[in-house]
C-alpha cells in the first residue's frame, strides 16, 4: 500500500567495524551506530521542523538512544512493539526505512502512516510497530489487548509498550496492568523515566517515585534500570521479554534523560543552567563513543566514518521525504472505515447536504 | 420463523456467531459467572468456557482498550459495557483510539470490534443510571453506531455488526429486553446505515429508534384505529451512517415530520434528524419537523417526576396532533405570505 | 429546605442497657444497638422492595454491620463521608434520621434528597453524608477533593471515603490515591472487601487480592482488619483516621462478608449453599448477640427489648415514608442549576420548543 | 479601555478573580512550572503559589472529580484541562458528577466549578489532538458551556464562570490565543446564556461561536465591502444555554441562515441551531438552513489533507451565495408549490 523503502535499512546496512573481533565489541559498536542514527535523525528532525517542514507537536528522542536500542534488543521481529508519540526513534531503530519515517514527518504520501498520522503516530505493519499514540495512557489499553490476542491464540510473540513516567499516574496505566497480571498476558511495560512529564517532575507526580514499584499492586515481577547504558538495558529488557514470553508480564523501568524541551518548541525555562549542563555531562552518545575509543573498539577515524554514514542516511531521509508527494486531497475519505458502508459521510466543508437540484432552465441554455 | 425475545435474539446471535467464528469472543463485567446484568450472557461460560468469555474486572477503559488492541489483531471481540452510562468511562478508547486508528495510522489496520450496552430510562435509576448518550458515538465519525428495536432487527445487526471490519457500537435498550417478535431461521446479516419505513402512510412521518421506534409505531397503529390517521413511521436503525435518503423520500410523501428520542431535547439526535429533513425536505414540509424528547434535567429517582420527564405515548399523540394542526394552518396560509 | 425530623434520632434514642456497667460493655452493647438497627432496616427495605415501593437498583448492608458501625466510630459530626450506592446503614449510623432515609427509597419529599436520589444517592448536608454514589469509582476522586478543600482551608476534619473491593480496579480509584499521598490530604479511604463485585470474586479480579498492599503504589499507609469484629474495626478505623487528621491520607481494608445478592433482585445463583451457609455461621449481628449474652452484657429478654425497639423504628420509617408525599412535578425544573440562568430549558416532553402563535380566531370565539 | 490578546485577557482575570476571591484557585496539568501548554496561567504560580496553583500528575479524571469536591465544600476551583480532547478521559466526572450532584441529591450543595480548556484544529495535530467536542457538555442539563470569540468576552464570561455557583465548561480555542480585541477597564460579568449580535444586517443571518464567530464576521466585512451584501452575524457564545430567541429573532428578519462551526456537521453544534431556526422560523426561512462544518474524517496530519477537511473562508461565501441563490429561486416559485 506504501511506497517502496528506496535506501537499504538502517539495520541491514551496518557495516562491520575493525579493530577488536570481540562480540561484546562488535555489540556495542553495533548499539552506537544504532544511537548515533537516532541522535543524527532527530537532530535533523529538529531543524526540518525550524524550517517548517514538519508541523503539529515534534517530541524527540534526545537522550533516550541508549534506553530505544538496549530495549528494541530483545524483541524478535514478530513481536509487537506500542509507544506513545515520542517515537521517531522506536520507529527507526525497529527497523523502518528512515525515509519513510522522515516522510511521515512531512506528512507526505510515502510516510509510514501515508502522512496521515505525523509525528506522533508513526506505525508499520510490518515492523509490528503499532502505534505511535498521543493521547498519555492510550496505547497502555490496546496494547495490553493485543497482548490478550497472542494469549487467546497461544501465540510466542510478545508485546512491548512503551510509555513515559508520568504516563503511569492516568487510571489507564493501572485498569491495563491489573488486566495483563490477571490474564498472565506475554507483555513488557516499560517506562521510560525520563523525571519529568513536560515541565513536572516525577516526585511532584508520582507519590511512588520509584516507578517500578508500582508493579507490586499487581504483583507484577519489576525493576529499574539505567537508561543510559544500552547494555544494562538491553539485559534487563531480555529478562522482562523471557519473563513476558512465559506469560507473565514485566514492568520495567528505565532511568532516562530528555535532553531537551518537552517538544520541538519547548525552550525548557524551568531547567537550571546547572542542571542542563549535569544532562549534557550524561549525555550516552558521547559517552559511549569515548568509552568504545577508550576500549579500543574504535578508533576516532572511524566515529567520524560512522557519523558519515549516519549523517548520510539522515540527509537523505530529509532528501526523500522533500521529494515524496503529498496525499492526494482525493483520498480525504478513504480511511474513515475499513469496509464499505451505506450512507457514509463524504462531503467536504463547502459541500451541501442536499445539493440544489438543477434549475428547470439550466438545460434550456 | 420463531418468535422471541429481543434478549433472546442477541443471545443466540451472539452463540451462533461465537460457533461460526473462532475469534469472535466475549467480554465485560459479570457476563460470565453471573451471566450478565441483563442476561444476554446466560449459559455462554459453560457452552463456551472462559476463553471465549471473559469476565472482566470493574475496569471500562482498560478491558474496552484492551478489545481495540484484540482487534487489532484480527480477533473479534464483542464488549458488553453494561449499561451505556457506563461507557463514559471507556470514551476516550471508543473515540480517541477504536474510532481513529484506521485513519489515523492511514489505513493499516482496522478495528472490527463491537460494543454492546443498553440505553435506557424509566427504571427509576436516578440521575447518572439513565442516560441515552449514544449521540456521543453518533458523533464520531470512524465509528458505525446501530440502535435495532426489533428482536429480527436486533439479530441482524449484531451479525453484520460483528463480521464488520469497523469498530460498531451496539445500542441495546432495557425497555425492549422482554419485548418479543418475529425472528425468521434464515436471518442474513443486517445492512448497517440504512433505515426501514416499517409502516407506510401519507399523513406525517413518525421516526423513531430503539425504544421509541416502538412508541412510533404504537401510536400511529393508535391513530390509525382511533382517528383514521395514516402515519408513515421510520426506523433510524442505524443512527451512523444517518440514511438521510430515506427519511426525507418520506416526508416528501407526507409533507410533515415528528422525532421521537430518548434523550435531551437540545443537541440530542432528534436536532440532526430535524435539520436533515428541515434541508432536505424544505420545499415539502408544510409544518416545522417536531421533536418529542426528554425534559433536560438530570433524570430524578421519584417515579412521578421520573415519569414527567419522559416522553410518553400521549406526548408524542399532542406532539402529532399539534403538527397535523400546523399543517392545516399552513396549507390555509398558502399565498398570503 | 427538607422537613423535619419526626422520630428522634436513633443515636440520641438509645437507653441504657443494665447488667454490665463495664464501659466496654456498654460500647459494645451500643455497637451492636447500632447494627441491629441497620440489619432491620435493610431487611424492612428489601420487604418494602418486593412490595413496589421502592424502584431502581437497591443494594443493602446485609452483613457489614459490624464494618459500618466501626468505621463511623472513627468520625467525628464534623468529617465527612462518602460512600458508593450501598450506603442505607451508613446513612441511618451517622444519624441521619431512619425517616428520612425510608422516604428516600420510597422517593418521597421527605427523603434525605427529597425523593431525587433513591436508594443509590443519600445525601445530607448536615450529617455531613456527601453520597451515595452510582458508578463505580466515582465518589473517589470527589472525595479526594472535598480533603483538598480541607487541606486548603488549613482545617482539622477529615474524610471517609468507602468503596467496594471491585472498585480498586477503576482508574479513578489509583488516580484519587496518588493525588492524596501527593497532596497529604486528610483522607482514609476505606475498601469494603465482601469478596464480590456482582458475582465476580476478587481473586477473578485483583491481581493482587491483598487490597491493602495497594496503598504502596502511593507510599500510603495501609492496613487490613476483619470487618466481623465491631471493635477491630473501630480500632483501625481509629488508626487510619489520626492518620489522615495528621495529614496522611491511609487506605484501610475491612474485610466483610455480603449475606444476599449484590441487589435486592440478585438470587445469587453463583454462590453454592455451602457457601452461603459459611456466610451465615459468620453473620455479625447474631454473632455479637451471642457473645453479648455469653458474657452477661445482655440478657435473652433484654435483647428483644432492644430488638424490639430497633424494629419500632424501622417500622415507623416505613410508614413515615408511605405518609410522606410525593415530589411535586412542579418542582422538576428546580434542581437543573443552583443559580438562575438565561435561556434554561423548561420544557416538559410534549412541549413544543415554540409554541404556536394563538390563532387569530381563537380571539374571536 | 485596553487592547490585548484572548490570551491575556484569560490571564489577566484568572490573577483578578483570584485577588478578588481567595476560594478561587488553579489546578491542571503543567500550569505552574511549565506555566501553562498555552501560557495561559504564566507567573501565576510565582505570584500566588503553590497553594492556589497547583500542578497536577497526568490523571484527568482523578483533578477534575478532585475540583467537583473541592467545590462541594464551597471552594471554586478553575480547572484547566490542556485540550479539549483529553477531556474525555474526565467525562464521567463531568457529565455524571459535576453536572448531576446538585439535582441528583434534591439541591442541598452546588458545584461552582470551572473547566478550561480549549478545542481547535488546523495546527496538524493528527485525529486524537484536533477534535471539537463541545457538544459533548452542551449536551447536559447541569452544565454550563460558554465558548467565547472576542478578549473582552473571555474577560466577562470567564468573570462570570468564576463567580457562577453551577459547573461551567469554558471553551477556549488554540487559534483564537493570539487574537486581539479591546477589554473596557471596568468590564462586568457577562450573562451567561446568551448570544449577541455582533453585526447587524439583512440579507442573511450568519452564526458561529468561538473560532467561527471570527470567520463569521470576516466574511460578513468581505462580502460587505466586495458585493455589498448586508449580512448579519450572530456570535452564540452560550451553548448551553442556548439563545433561541436571539437566533429566531434574527432569521425573522434576515429570511435565510448559515450556521458555521468546527465540529463534524452530522449531530455537530450546528444541528440544534438548524433545527432551531427551522422550526422557530419556519413560516420567514426563504432557504434551508445551510451548515458549513468539519469534513467527517479522523482529522489527518497532512497539510493539504487537512486544511481540505476543515472549513474556510471560501466554504463559508460558497455555502452564502448558495443560500442567497435558493433564497432567490425560492421567491421565484412562490405560488407555484
Ligand atoms: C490524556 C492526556 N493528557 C495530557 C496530554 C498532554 N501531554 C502530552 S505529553 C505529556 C507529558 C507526558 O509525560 P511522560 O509520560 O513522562 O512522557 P514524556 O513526554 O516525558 O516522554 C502531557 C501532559 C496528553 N497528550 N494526553
Ligand atoms: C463504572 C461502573 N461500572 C459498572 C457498574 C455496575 N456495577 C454496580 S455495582 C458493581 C460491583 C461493584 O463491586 P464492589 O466495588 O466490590 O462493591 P459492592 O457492590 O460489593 O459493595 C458493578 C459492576 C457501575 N455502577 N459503574
Ligand atoms: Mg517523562
Ligand atoms: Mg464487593
Amino acid at each position: 500500500m506504501s511506497a517502496k523503502p528506496t535506501a537499504p535499512s538502517p539495520r541491514t546496512a551496518r557495516p562491520r567495524t575493525a579493530k577488536s573481533g570481540s562480540a561484546d565489541n562488535d555489540r556495542l559498536v553495533g548499539f552506537y551506530r544504532r544511537m548515533l542514527l537516532i541522535r543524527r535523525f532527530e537532530e535533523r528532525t529538529a531543524r526540518a521542523y525550524t524550517q517548517a517542514h514538519i508541523g503539529g507537536y515534534c517530541h524527540l528522542n534526545l537522550g533516550e538512544e541508549a534506553a530505544i536500542v538496549g530495549l528494541l534488543s530483545s524483541l524478535e521481529p514478530t513481536d509487537y512493539l506500542f509507544t506513545n508519540y515520542r517515537e521517531h526513534g522506536y520507529a527507526i531503530d525497529r527497523g523502518i526505512d528512515p525515509n519513510r519515517v522522515m516522510a511521515e514527518l512531512y506528512g507526505r504520501s510515502d510516510g509510514v502512516s501515508k502522512g496521515w498520522g505525523g509525528s506522533m503516530h508513526m506505525f508499520d505493519t510490518a515492523h509490528r510497530l503499532l502505534g505511535g499514540y498521543g493521547i498519555v495512557g492510550g496505547q497502555v489499553p490496546v496494547a495490553t489487548g493485543a497482548a490478550l490476542a497472542i494469549e487467546y491464540r497461544g501465540g510466542r510473540e510478545i508485546v512491548m509498550c512503551t510509555m513515559g513516567d508520568g504516563t503511569t499516574n492516568i487510571g489507564a496505566f493501572h485498569e491495563s496492568l491489573n488486566l495483563a497480571a490477571l490474564g498472565h498476558l506475554p507483555i513488557v511495560y516499560v517506562v521510560i523515566n525520563n523525571r519529568l512529564g513536560m515541565g513536572t517532575t516525577v516526585e511532584m507526580s508520582s507519590a511512588e517515585p520509584e516507578l517500578f514499584r508500582r508493579g507490586s499492586a499487581y504483583r507484577m515481577a519489576a525493576a529499574r534500570v539505567d537508561g543510559l547504558d544500552p547494555e544494562a538495558v538491553a539485559a534487563a529488557a531480555a529478562i522482562a521479554a523471557a519473563s513476558a514470553r512465559d506469560g507473565e508480564p514485566y514492568l520495567l523501568e528505565v532511568v532516562s534523560e530528555r535532553l531537551r524541551g518537552h517538544s520541538v518548541v519547548d525552550p525548557a525555562k524551568y531547567r537550571s543552567e546547572a542542571e542542563v549542563a549535569e544532562l549534557r555531562a550524561h549525555d550516552p552518545v558521547p559517552a559511549l563513543a569515548e568509552r568504545l575509543m577508550r576500549e579500543g573498539a574504535l578508533t576516532p577515524e572511524q566515529l567520524e566514518q560512522i557519523d558519515r554514514e549516519v549523517l548520510a542516511i539522515v540527509e537523505e531521509a530529509a532528501a526523500f521525504a522533500d521529494a515524496s508527494p503529498s496525499p492526494d486531497v482525493a483520498t480525504l475519505f478513504d480511511y474513515t472505515y475499513a469496509s464499505p458502508v451505506a450512507n457514509a459521510e463524504g462531503r467536504l466543508p463547502g459541500d451541501p447536504l442536499f445539493p440544489a437540484a438543477p434549475r428547470p432552465e439550466d438545460g434550456d441554455r | 420463523m420463531a418468535v422471541m425475545t429481543y434478549r433472546q435474539a442477541l443471545h443466540d446471535t451472539l452463540r451462533d456467531e461465537m460457533l461460526r467464528d473462532e475469534r469472535v469472543f466475549l467480554l465485560g463485567e459479570e457476563i460470565g459467572v453471573f451471566e450478565g446484568s441483563y442476561k444476554i450472557t446466560a449459559g455462554l461460560l459453560e457452552q463456551f468456557g472462559p476463553r471465549r468469555v471473559r469476565d472482566t474486572p470493574i475496569a471500562e477503559e482498560g478491558f474496552t482498550g484492551a478489545a481495540i488492541g484484540a482487534a487489532m489483531l484480527g480477533l473479534r471481540p464483542v464488549v458488553e459495557i453494561m449499561t451505556i452510562n457506563f461507557s463514559l468511562l471507556a470514551l476516550d478508547q471508543i473515540v480517541n483510539h477504536a474510532a481513529k486508528i484506521y485513519g489515523m495510522f492511514g489505513g493499516q489496520v482496522s478495528v472490527p470490534l463491537v460494543i454492546r450496552t443498553p440505553g435506557g430510562g424509566g427504571q427509576q435509576l436516578g440521575a447518572t443510571h439513565s442516560q441515552n448518550v449514544e449521540l456521543y458515538y453518533a458523533f464520531v465519525p470512524g465509528l458505525k453506531v446501530v440502535a435495532p428495536s426489533t428482536p429480527a432487527d436486533a439479530r441482524s445487526l449484531l451479525q453484520a455488526a460483528i463480521r464488520d471490519d469497523d469498530p460498531v457500537l451496539f445500542l441495546e435498550n432495557l425497555a425492549l429486553y422482554n419485548t418479543k417478535g418475529e425472528v425468521p431461521d434464515d436471518l442474513a446479516p443486517g445492512e448497517i446505515g440504512r433505515a426501514r419505513i416499517t409502516r407506510s402512510g401519507h399523513d406525517l412521518t413518525l421516526i423513531g429508534y430503539s425504544r421509541t421506534a416502538h412508541v412510533a409505531a404504537q401510536v400511529a397503529e393508535q391513530l390509525a384505529s382511533s382517528e383514521g390517521l395514516n402515519i408513515e413511521v421510520v426506523d433510524l436503525r442505524s443512527l451512523r451512517p444517518l440514511d438521510r435518503t430515506t427519511l426525507i423520500e418520506s416526508v416528501r410523501r407526507t409533507h410533515a415530520a415528528v422525532v421521537l428520542e430518548d434523550d435531551w431535547l437540545t443537541y440530542g439526535i432528534g436536532a440532526e434528524v430535524a435539520a436533515t429533513i428541515s434541508d432536505g425536505a424544505f420545499d415539502d414540509l408544510d409544518a416545522p419537523v417536531r421533536r418529542v424528547a426528554m425534559a433536560e434535567v438530570p433524570l430524578p429517582y421519584a417515579k412521578g417526576l421520573e415519569t414527567a420527564a419522559l416522553p410518553s405515548v400521549d406526548d408524542v399523540i399532542t406532539a402529532v396532533y399539534q403538527t397535523l394542526d400546523a399543517v392545516g394552518r399552513r396549507h390555509l396560509k398558502v399565498g398570503h405570505d
